[in-house]
């Protein structure tokens, strides 16, 4: 919906190439719209007659919120989002894919453990009190780390905790939860803050990085052609971000975000490099082994993880990034 | 009834008949009073303390929405009430409170007027607490008066006054009563008052008018001895005896 | 002069023609009447989405709406959830309510008191509760005890402002009353500060009521495994927009009865009053 | 009978001795005692942190938190934020108190009136806002108009509350004394109603000013790019405690600030009031 | 000073020296005052409306903290006051506004003991606002008349009741009297009453006692020619003429 221009186009048929004048799409991607004004890509976008009104909207509750009243076209998020949109009846397609470059030694969350109490690896977590939050991407990663370590979720206490704001540093600050999920960046500040406080990696892959859109704004012909041309320019922003570190952490977590440089470095060091795979079939692998995981252990509908992609993209971001695409195990 | 046919040639101002009124628990207040005042009448109601003086009053002035009784209430448009309680609003200063709902140009020099006729020229701007308890009753009286009604239902309106300071109010209430002829129902305990102020006296009790008296002294002095006749009267219809009045 | 003695002819017309003045005042209560406004309010969402005006995605429709209670009242113990969001929600008010009127007498009586407790009870007000979350963490843990304080100090706050706004406008006058009959401070509270301050707490009253069960929504995302609040949490996580109003229904079912408990209390218990309401 | 003139011997002994009563009042007003309250918290928060008592972890100390302002201001804009969001409550605080005050008074007037809007508003107020956001971003979009309308709807409700019960706790008498004195509706709102119900509007512009800024906190995680919630989101986010304290700290001056300017107005408004704070 | 000096051989019970009080924009309401009441005396106050009787009535109650003003007063300790509005507590009924900081387990039984004195037997569980202005005032005088006070201060306690009532009223305060004999200060615009209550009837008028005068009636009967004569004095003193008399 949205802009006027309407012509309808199936989810079979080639992506056009011509965007229409007057082509808006409506896009919660604040770090590459950072990037694209700090690289000058965005001139590409012009060029080709892209019109982006940007919103400053991230993660699921939220971008779920916006598409419903439709007024947002597309979202960048993880995986977790998509499959939560689909099992409340909202009908989304992931137009890009990106991974981590070494994914295990750059994962997004840590788990934290509180001060004083002893966990050296997975299996240890036998018994602990583990924080939990049922919707959201920390609460999929506790049950695959389960999965993993060989254990039930009758061998641990989960404390129904979610993750807001840093609710989880204070609840293991506090001794509520003896381990909890943590943002590599909050890990740090975790253990600043907390003495005797430490961490372990979970070994377990946790890079899944999507743009999701509206199914309705897929099937508009016109905001179709203009999703073909982000989506290239798009990959080209992620590798710029690679290349200049520096510049991101400048644009996106120093001027948006409100941290300082040393905070900033902090961040861009644990993030490790994007990639854009040559191909989507191990992300979308994974995305049907998070989906299987949730639907036993929280009792939703089996789900085709295949019906929550629009592949056609799949050639134009990977073309995008040219001989820079990721293959193999990384992908 | 006991006015004189004379005055119910012409249509009487106020008419009652029948009139009952009960408040829930005490019984009956109001009996099947009637009553009839002609345009232009000036009648002082007296009654022991809880008679129902205020009862009937609310009911001429169309407040007793909400009281349990009957009857038949004819008055004229325009009433204006002197209540037992200044009735101040607290929150306007002197001068608005007198000319509150007044409307047209010179409201507020007619404010001023009536202000300095009941002797409060000058307090003008000053907040309602700041008045003395016969301050506030001057000022309800001016709001009274600067209306003209076609009837006044005063209740006790110079109950906090001195002597001198009544003198005064009762001649400024005379002359607006031949000025502008209202029919007047002034309720008043003061039986000397009653006697030199108004044409006919009545009395409450039991919930009717128990007696109804015409004034018609030529000089209202009380050195007239109709004046002492008349005040032995109404004041041994009062129950007081004799011996209490000595 | 003239004299007559008065002889009732006692009628038996009960005729009633009264003069009855434009009322200008909101006139008397319509029984029943505060149902009106809530199934007005149910029609036009019911016929909002019968019509397809209000679109599912946006609001469930209410028959949706039965739908899911019924399911979460059976699968998920919603009546579970409930009682013990209530529980949670009657603790924390009990304790707020208690604190709040106590402060609020403290402080309105002595200018000493005021001066130490009105300004920071006025900073807490104006600070949201969810930032203060982390505090009580760590002072309370994330058990129950947490959550009960914290419900405390939300519902302590309306109390505390109204009854202190109620009982610096009472009347002066009482307390010179008071003063001349030689009461000490003890009575003085009881029969004039309590009874004349009594409108404004019933007031806070009606706002503590609402403000604890809203804070079950704050305190129930902290390792809560039951409640209304919990239960909406997750719904938000998951985007089940039908379990959320289910949530929001018994909100506002709870709240408005609540409300209108306390405002029929307010009726019996200033039946002293004469004012526009009455 | 004997009577005298009295001649006063006016001697020039200007000694005072009265008999004073106990006062069972709060006495005299304490000049500038409202900044007694927020300097003892200050105090209190300083030595708590001096002495390693209240761990930073848990609140960071006052001087950190001045640090944290200066970087803020200096290099992240803080006074952009600050205006952006003032701008914001400040919209949404006027149009909540204009819909409040019309609302409040069409329905304290009118029995038919209350019946439509009286319920509605109480089952509004017992709705946690949070969880009312989707609907106001599928009918305002995700803007500053849904940010707006979300605060006036926050600020309407305490004005709406109050002026409704000040309104309906109007002494009678003054409503008889309009009706007998024959003026209409209007008059009757301008003289009577209003001023009447002022202390109870007053109450609510109290909390309503507390509510539009509190509710920053919600409507600026929503597409904002500036504002002080949008910084303590993001702050949260990143585990910056001292930042969120910088906003709590900005929440707290603005909402105490506000609170003694209506509490200033209030006491040259009322003047015409003799209670136990005079 | 016009007490005979017989009173001052024992120490008066309320004394007042140079009393000044003055509210900001009005200018001077008291100016110097002395007065001396002994133990037991019964002083009836008059002056015009305005003239600062309630505002001398509330120096000796201790309630001018926020009055501008200087002087000496010194009165007993035990105290009681009827305020010219009757302030009722409104949210008491009747009989606990009575009895209301009385302590004793015989309380109540006092405290209904003084409303059937005052004539309102079976209203004690009556609200205030559910009485007339009358009743109202009478259930003041009896919340003042149940304490048994060294010094009664009582502002106009009985302008809102009729003639008999009054009477009754009268005979009451005079009982009571003559039991306790506390000192009483009385403010009335009622000349008659003055005399036929007081010891002594002082006149108030720009801020000082004007008049000072005993009442040395053995019958306190209007028919005695020096009543009457009392009573032309007094009234000439408030400035009512001759004429105005009549
Ligand atoms: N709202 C009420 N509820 C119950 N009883 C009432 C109410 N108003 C008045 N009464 C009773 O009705 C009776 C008549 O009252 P009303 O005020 O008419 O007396 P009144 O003649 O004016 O007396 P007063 O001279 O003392 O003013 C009184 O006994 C009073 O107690
Ligand atoms: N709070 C106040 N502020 C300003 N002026 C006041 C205040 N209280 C009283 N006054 C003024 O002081 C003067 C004396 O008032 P006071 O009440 O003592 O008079 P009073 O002799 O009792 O009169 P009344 O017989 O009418 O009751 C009056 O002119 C009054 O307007
Ligand atoms: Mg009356
Ligand atoms: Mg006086």
């Amino acid at each position: 919906g949205g802009s006027g221009s309407a012509a309808t186009l199936e989810l079979t048929a080639a992506l056009p190439d011509s965007v229409p004048g007057g082509t808006e799409l409506r896009i919660g991607d604040p770090a590459i719209q950072a990037v694209l004004q700090a690289s000058g890509l965005d001139q590409e976008l012009a060029d080709a007659g892209v019109r982006v009104a940007w919103a400053n909207i991230s993660g699921g509750p939220k971008s779920i919120q916006a598409f419903r009243a439709d007024k947002l076209d597309c979202s960048a998020v993880a995986d977790i989002p998509s499959l939560f949109a689909a099992w409340t009846g909202t009908s989304t397609k992931i137009v890009f894919q990106s991974v981590t470059i070494d994914p295990l030694k750059y994962p997004i969350y840590e788990l934290g453990i509180a001060p004083g109490v002893r966990v050296g690896s997975l299996a240890d977590l036998r018994g602990k009190k583990i924080a939990y939050s049922a919707g959201q991407a920390q609460g999929a990663l506790v049950l695959r780390v389960l999965e993993k370590a060989g254990l039930t979720e009758k061998d641990v206490t989960l404390v129904e905790l979610t993750s807001t704001g840093d609710s989880y540093v204070t609840a293991l600050g506090g001794k509520a939860v003896d381990v909890a999920p943590l943002g590599a960046a909050n890990v740090k500040i975790y253990e600043r803050k907390y003495p005797g406080a430490t961490s372990i990696k979970t070994g377990i892959r946790d890079d899944a990085a999507t743009l999701y859109c509206l199914t309705s704004s897929v099937q508009d012909a016109g905001k179709a052609a203009a999703l073909k041309v982000y989506v290239g320019v798009r990959a080209k922003a992620l590798l710029w971000q690679n290349e200049h570190p520096k510049e991101y952490a400048k644009a996106y977590l120093q001027d948006v975000q409100g941290l300082n440089e040393a905070d900033a470095k902090t961040v861009t060091d644990l993030d490790g490099s994007a990639g854009i795979p040559a191909t989507w079939d191990n992300a979308i692998a994974r995305l049907q082994a998070t989906a299987d995981l949730l639907a036993e252990k929280q009792g939703h509908d089996k789900l085709d993880a295949g019906t929550l992609v629009d592949r056609r993209f799949e050639p134009v971001e990977a073309a995008a990034a040219g001989a820079e695409v990721v293959t193999g195990d990384a992908s | 009834m006991a006015a004189d046919p004379g005055h119910l040639i012409t249509a009487p101002a106020v008419r009652v008949r029948n009139l009952h009124r009960s408040f829930s628990r005490n019984g009956g207040v109001l009996n099947g009073l009637d009553l009839d005042i002609a345009p232009g009448e000036f009648v002082a109601l007296i009654g022991r303390s809880g008679t129902g003086k205020s009862t009937l009053l609310r009911a001429l002035a169309g407040l007793d929405r909400d009281v349990e009784g009957y009857g038949q209430i004819t008055v004229p448009g325009a009433v204006s009430v002197v209540f037992q309680d200044s009735r101040l609003l607290p929150w306007k200063r002197v001068l608005p409170n007198v000319v509150f709902g007044l409307r047209g140009a010179d409201a507020d020099r007619r404010g001023r007027d009536a202000l300095a006729e009941v002797g409060l020229e000058g307090r003008e701007r000053a907040w309602p607490y700041q008045l003395s308890g016969g301050e506030q009753q001057r000022v309800s009286l001016a709001r009274s008066l600067v209306r003209e009604p076609q009837l006044l239902l005063a209740d006790e309106p110079f109950g906090a006054l001195d002597a001198l300071t009544r003198i005064r109010m009762h001649a400024l209430l005379r002359k607006l009563c031949e000025r502008h002829r209202p029919a007047v129902l002034l309720v008043t305990h003061d039986v000397d008052e009653a006697i030199a102020l108004a044409d006919r006296v009545i009395q409450l009790d039991d919930g009717v008018v128990r007696t109804d008296v015409r004034v018609d002294l030529t000089r209202r002095s009380r050195h007239d001895p109709r004046f002492a006749e008349l005040r032995a009267f109404l004041l041994d219809e009062l129950g007081v005896t004799e011996e209490d009045r000595r | 002069m003239t004299a007559t003695l008065h002889v009732s002819e006692r009628t038996t017309d009960t005729t009633d023609r009264r003069v009855l003045r434009r009322r200008l005042g909101p006139g008397r209560r319509i029984r029943f009447s505060f149902w009106i406004g809530p199934i007005v309010l149910l029609a036009v969402w019911a016929a909002g989405s019968a019509t397809g005006l209000i679109k599912p995605a946006i609001l469930t429709a209410p028959w949706d709406v039965v739908t899911a209670f019924q399911e979460q009242w059976t699968d998920h113990d919603l009546l579970g959830n409930i009682l013990s969001s209530l529980a949670r929600a009657a603790l924390g008010l009990g304790l707020g309510v208690l604190a709040g009127a106590v402060l609020a007498v403290v402080s309105g009586l002595s200018r000493a008191g005021e001066s130490l407790i009105d300004g920071p009870i006025q900073i807490k007000r104006s600070v949201p509760t969810l930032a203060l979350i982390p505090l009580f963490i760590a002072w309370f843990g994330i058990g129950q005890e947490m959550k009960i304080v914290t419900i405390a100090l939300i519902s302590m706050v309306p109390i505390y402002v109204h009854t202190h706004n109620g009982l610096r406008g009472i009347d002066g006058r009482y307390a010179e009353l008071a003063e001349t009959i030689g009461i000490g401070r003890g009575e003085f509270v009881r029969h004039v500060v309590l009874p004349g301050a009594l409108p404004g707490f019933l007031l806070g009253m009606r706002f503590a009521v609402t403000s604890s069960l809203l804070g079950l929504v704050v305190v129930e995302q902290y390792n809560a495994t039951s409640g209304v609040g919990h239960m909406i949490t997750l719904a938000e996580q998951y985007g089940q927009t039908d379990v959320i109003v289910v949530g929001l229904v018994i909100y506002g079912v709870f709240g408005y009865l609540a409300d209108t408990a306390v405002r029929l209390t307010e009726r019996r218990a200033l039946a002293w009053r004469r004012t526009l309401d009455t």
